[in-house]
């Protein structure tokens, strides 16, 4: 099983959700992050001094899926989050060892 | 309670028994004087306060990353329409009508000052507590247009309408009755204003949102209704509270004068009755929703209380309680059926100030004959129809003109990221996790 | 400040030197009429903007998810509690009760009219004014319950509470004195409700929090109190803040009169009082849990402040200042120990509203004799007997009844959810990061 | 508005045709003695509110960790203003004066009470009414200090230096005009408080932000400011319109009187006067943050609606309107500036107050001569120069003896985890996903 | 060393915390986060218009754990977390490469 | 491509951030998470009742960077996020397999 982390503009996250759904993932975890990369913060003026605002917000997913499905998911997020401006985020991908469903005790691909 | 009889006996032991006040009684000019006066006064603080009312109720009602713009946008409204109401509007709307469609041009200013040696008691009240009392007015009708137009159009254009509307076409139309204008002539009676405070700020928000167009992501491709729910219903709540603490001074002061005992007897039932139309605008919005939905819904509860509350401005005199609470509950069973049907229509308005106020307006308007002997439906419906058209095509022009020039909606990419990063570059609530996302 | 004493100088000038003012004395019928009014008015609106500060109080010190329910209860009651009054509760409280135990069971209308030739003023005041009044009184009584059965009772059922609490039981024990019913005859004296409102609410809130029970999680499985700290403490401190200012029309205007200098000087010594007896609960408040618990507690000084505004309300005008201000702190220590005493004996009070409302309901009642020769301690005591069991008594039987039938409390589930989701399906603060999650 | 004409009509006609009220007017003395005291009570509440407004400010403005903290001073510091000015200050200020420096040291007592037979009218207003009203203004001048030294100052230490600024510091210097001690023989004119509570507040600020220092992290290593934004606008900008509706209570009672028709004038002038220089304020501060930062900073328009505010507060009755709302706009002006050459000079004001109260504070009290002929420069400026020595060399000798004996500053540690945690035990919103952190 | 994430029903953190540390589980770090999986969202009425809240809030753990836990604290997760409803959650279990504790810089598993 | 996630104390992210963009590191994601360790919660009381708050605040940084920066990054954060306090945090390392750039799609290092 892999764990695939991605980090995508908070807008897109209602046409991803969609669109992974039609790829067969029904499991998804989401979380509201900051970040920066490419796409910097910005300095703004606040009570006439100047700051920087270093980080842009930024929603973070985590799936769960079987080995087989990394392709077919990598493709489906990297689609639906693209806008091709900067910041449109990354994808990371990691080996996930053991998954287990806490209601039923089903390991492995049967848990997720 | 000992105390309450004492004190009330007391009261009685002072009248000598049976005296009875006629209706041109006889207070001495100078005591009714400061009590004009003092009703503006205290009326005019309570409306000062829905600027306030306005300002939470729509920051609760647009996301997080809206927000600040939308403080920005009421405190900002409130200072432009007093100034241009000052600058052109009171004249505008108070100074030689007599009869027709427009008062004079000129710059504001009191009447008498607390310097002069004495003080002509004709005019019934001190100037300068009149104007004060009309100036909050102004900005009622302009708040109305920013809850509609949120999340979407550019903040100095905005200012450019309000500055428009608070300064020609609210006094203009305005003239045409209070002023003493050719509406008035024809009979038409709009006590505090549900046509001529309320329709009116609902007529520009709907032309506003109708050329501005929906928010991004609110209809979806096959045209359903996407909710976006507010950043904060105890902010929403709070807003419906100062309105409805607002509206004792709005209606109960508009009968201008506490100088009688009847005029105290009229202000009294003014309240009673504002009051008792929100009570059943928030009785009838509970049930509804229950009955409809399955599970009340508490932001049409808060806009059924709006709704009751404008419904009754149009004649917060003469309708018994019950009646009252009925012309309230007719104005929240309006609101609750045509919040939906503007979505169907693809007209998006951010806080619903289309179905209360413009609506409800109308509706209050109308029942004015039901309870006011005086009144006629003919008349009324004239009044409705004059003033919807005239501040429609003014708002349309006014509209159309800018968003032909300068532009009146922000881009798509600082629609995205709120107008508080984009027009104020600072966040409402900026520390961390409060996202602007609803998921 | 040269201003400051022409103006001063210029009144002194106006009144001839050394005028008094008899308690009978002779101002205009018609005048003190006006005043009157206008006194309840004020005292009007002032107690209906504490129907937004005990929403927010009570908003705020519940958690997340059950904030937009709280908010929707609050302006819910506030109107039913106005209906009902309108529809029963004031001719039950107010109609030929002629010291018995109940008036006359009708719809109040005004006795007189703006449309009327002439007003009577023998009533010394206008009768919507005095309407006005008593009803934003009986919501108040109203907002106490919910505060307390927070965060675990069914919507309906507690609206059906609401309504018979303030369709009879309210109605029912305040005809007894302020009706001029029986306790009235013997001597109990209630000056702006310590007893007739708040232990009222006090009662029926406590009664409910037994028989529905603690929420979920309060109570740990070895009997230990697990804290459930509010959403928002600004919006607890807000609803405080509002709490305190309307407090000055529900003392203040209780004196029913501003008619006369000696009522004039009643009102103003009640609004120092009122305002010092809050003042010294918040200062005890902050000293006795800094000494307890070595950290200022904010909910226990809110309460504090309240605890202080309740312990005068049953007597605001005899007390000195210091009086007062020693009244207040009385009150405030109370709450701090009856707090954690509650909890000891597992009845879960979300707001405090118990030991607020009628633990200090019953102490300023009491207190009355200190301050006031012409009360009793046994005529005091009978009234808050009588009343706490009677007002008990009726609130179990609905309680039960309740229970018993549709049911009072939320599923565990839904407790679980919270009632934003379960019973209005929208969120008080719908974006992200919002949690309902104390960790 | 037929019902209007009607209304102003029938006032008409209730007045005898021409009717002049000469300045030493003929109103009843009980009549006017009731209607002063009445001025009192609204103004009194009205400014008691305002103490609510500086709370949301403040809270609005500090970060989330320090909230609580900042709602507890607010509340706290309005109870001991109170108790400290019954105990010493009024009397202090305003019995036995008389041109000199100081008052006499007593508990103030109410000089008539409603328990008297009859009431003397020669005061012309109720005692307590007056007392009411200066007491709430003292809260004030403690509210400004709260707001500039917040985030880093111990919790005890604070309520020390209030109670020697509310007992001593403000009644002192308030003697020496509004007590009619030696600045008010000099001319020195300050109609509601420009200088005697704006300025006072804002020195006890200047000098508490100075010995203190600054926040941890507020200037870089290189001296760079770095902005630290407060956590809720939308509290931020409520407290700001709360204020504003305070405002009109604390300058239009300040007319002291409201028993004639030229003191109903004043009244009336004064509170469009307030309003107007507010609004000039908000919108030259909207234009000039627009025109140099190219984004408006709604934090600086809300410090700019205040600015308005405390500059009118001097002289809130000559100005005719257009001067009103130029005196607020320079003010606005004044405080965009000062803002960032505060930060410049590493004074870490955390909400603004020392440009508001302070600086517009001198500048209101400077700007009297232009529209007042009855006051000359030399004499505003002795009582500016006067006083700010007075306040300044007092408050430094209390902050300093504070410092050396039990400290003012928090640790770095408990600065970092915030006031909340450390000086109170809880959170202001203690559910996850609030955090107060920046970033 | 391993690194066990699991997503958990909110008001189970509390249970599921005192269970950890009596297996000897002494450091956690959780956040907020939403998910679907089983447990679908729901459609709620807003203002008349039907939609659909896709996601459900849950509470998220990230534990560092010695390899010789790993059983203890599955099954521990397992027990304290369960309700048999849909929507418990579910534990992914990871491979840690490295672990350092800033404070000492212990490394490994002196730093868990 | 190693993934590094940190648990630092809030007050230090200035530091941390601007310590990282000196060693290279210019891509970098945050969020706001509670935890505890060492550094236990602490009992307060609330209302007259004594309860445990068991978390405490922290800031949850991940990195995906190149193999051959973890040491460098490593010993950074050590450093920048040290105080010497209990709580000063962990970091953790996992293998990352693969990483894509959504805008572009380019994977591997260079996508970081
Ligand atoms: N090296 C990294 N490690 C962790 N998160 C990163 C890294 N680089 C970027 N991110 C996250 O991805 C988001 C988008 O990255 P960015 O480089 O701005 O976009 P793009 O690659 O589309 O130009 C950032 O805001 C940050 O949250
Ligand atoms: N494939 C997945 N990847 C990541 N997170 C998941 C996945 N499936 C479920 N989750 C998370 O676990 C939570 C519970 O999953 P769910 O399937 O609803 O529960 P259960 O398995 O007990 O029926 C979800 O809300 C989501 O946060
Ligand atoms: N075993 C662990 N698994 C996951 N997170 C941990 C673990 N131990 C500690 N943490 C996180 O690191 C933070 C700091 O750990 P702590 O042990 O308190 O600090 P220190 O090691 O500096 O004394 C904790 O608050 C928690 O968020």
């Amino acid at each position: 099983m892999k764990m695939i982390t991605a980090i995508i503009k908070p807008f897109k996250l209602d046409d991803v959700r969609l669109a992974l759904n039609d790829v067969g993932v029904n499991g998804l975890t989401v979380s509201e992050v900051k970040g920066y990369g490419r796409q910097k913060g910005h300095s703004e003026i606040y009570r006439g001094a100047e700051y920087e605002v270093a980080f842009v917000p930024k929603i973070r997913l985590e799936l769960a899926i079987r080995d087989d499905m990394v392709e077919a998911v990598r493709e489906t997020l990297r689609q639906a989050a693209h806008t091709g401006e900067f910041g449109d985020g990354k994808i990371f991908e990691f080996d996930l060892e053991q998954a287990l469903r806490i209601r039923t005790g089903e390991m492995g691909d049967e848990a997720l | 309670m000992k105390k309450r009889i004492l004190a009330i006996g007391l009261v009685a032991a002072i009248m000598s028994m049976g005296v009875t006040a006629p209706a041109e009684a006889a207070v001495d000019p100078e005591v009714a004087y400061i009590l004009n006066s003092l009703l503006f006064l205290i009326g005019g603080f309570l409306v000062m306060w829905m600027a306030a009312g306005f300002c939470l109720l729509e920051a609760g009602l647009v996301r997080t990353k809206n927000v600040a713009t939308m403080c920005l946008k009421n405190i900002g409204l409130y200072a432009v329409a007093g100034i241009l109401y000052f600058l052109v509007g009171y004249n505008l709307m108070y100074s030689g009508v007599d009869g027709g469609f427009i008062g004079s041009l000129s710059l504001w200013s009191a009447g008498e000052t607390a310097a002069s040696e004495a003080v002509k008691l004709d005019g019934g009240y001190a100037s300068a507590s009149d104007w004060f009392f009309q100036m909050v007015f102004v900005a009622t009708a302009a708040s109305i247009v920013s809850g509609t137009v949120a999340e979407r159009i550019k903040l100095f254009p905005f200012f450019a309408f309000i500055i428009v509307l608070t300064g020609l076409i609210y006094p203009i139309e305005g003239a045409w009755t209070w002023g003493q204008g050719w509406l008035n002539v024809r009979g038409f009676s709009d006590f505090a204003g549900s046509t001529i405070v309320h329709s009116v700020g609902g007529w520009a928000a709907l032309t506003g949102a109708i050329i501005l167009g929906a928010r991004r992501g609110k209809y979806g491709p096959n045209g359903e209704t996407r909710p976006i729910p507010g950043s904060s219903l105890t902010f929403a709540t709070l807003g419906t509270f100062i309105l409805w603490l607002g509206w004792f001074g709005f209606n109960g002061a508009s009968q201008l004068a506490l100088g009688s005992a009847i005029d105290a007897v009229a202000v009294s039932q003014i309240f009673a009755n504002t009051n008792m139309a929100a009570a059943g605008g928030v009785v009838m919005a509970m049930c509804l929703t229950k009955f409809l939905y399955k599970k009340v819904d508490l932001t049409m509860v808060l806009n059924g209380a709006l709704a009751g509350l404008v419904s009754i401005t149009a004649e917060p005199l003469t309708p018994t309680i019950g009646q009252a609470i009925l012309i309230g509950a007719v104005g929240a069973t309006l609101v609750v059926f045509v919040v939906p049907l503007l979505d169907k229509l693809h007209i998006d308005d951010v806080v619903g100030a289309i179905p209360v106020h413009l609506v409800c307006g109308i509706w209050g308007t109308m029942a004015v004959p039901l309870t006011n002997d005086g009144t006629s439906f003919a008349a009324q419906a004239l009044g409705v129809v004059s003033i919807g058209a005239f501040v429609s095509a003014a708002s349309i022009i006014v509209w159309l003109t800018l968003k032909y020039t300068v532009g009146i909606r922000v881009s798509a990419e600082d629609e995205d990221r709120g107008g508080d990063l984009s027009e104020l570059g600072m966040e409402a609530y900026p520390e961390f996790g409060h996202g602007s996302q609803k998921i």
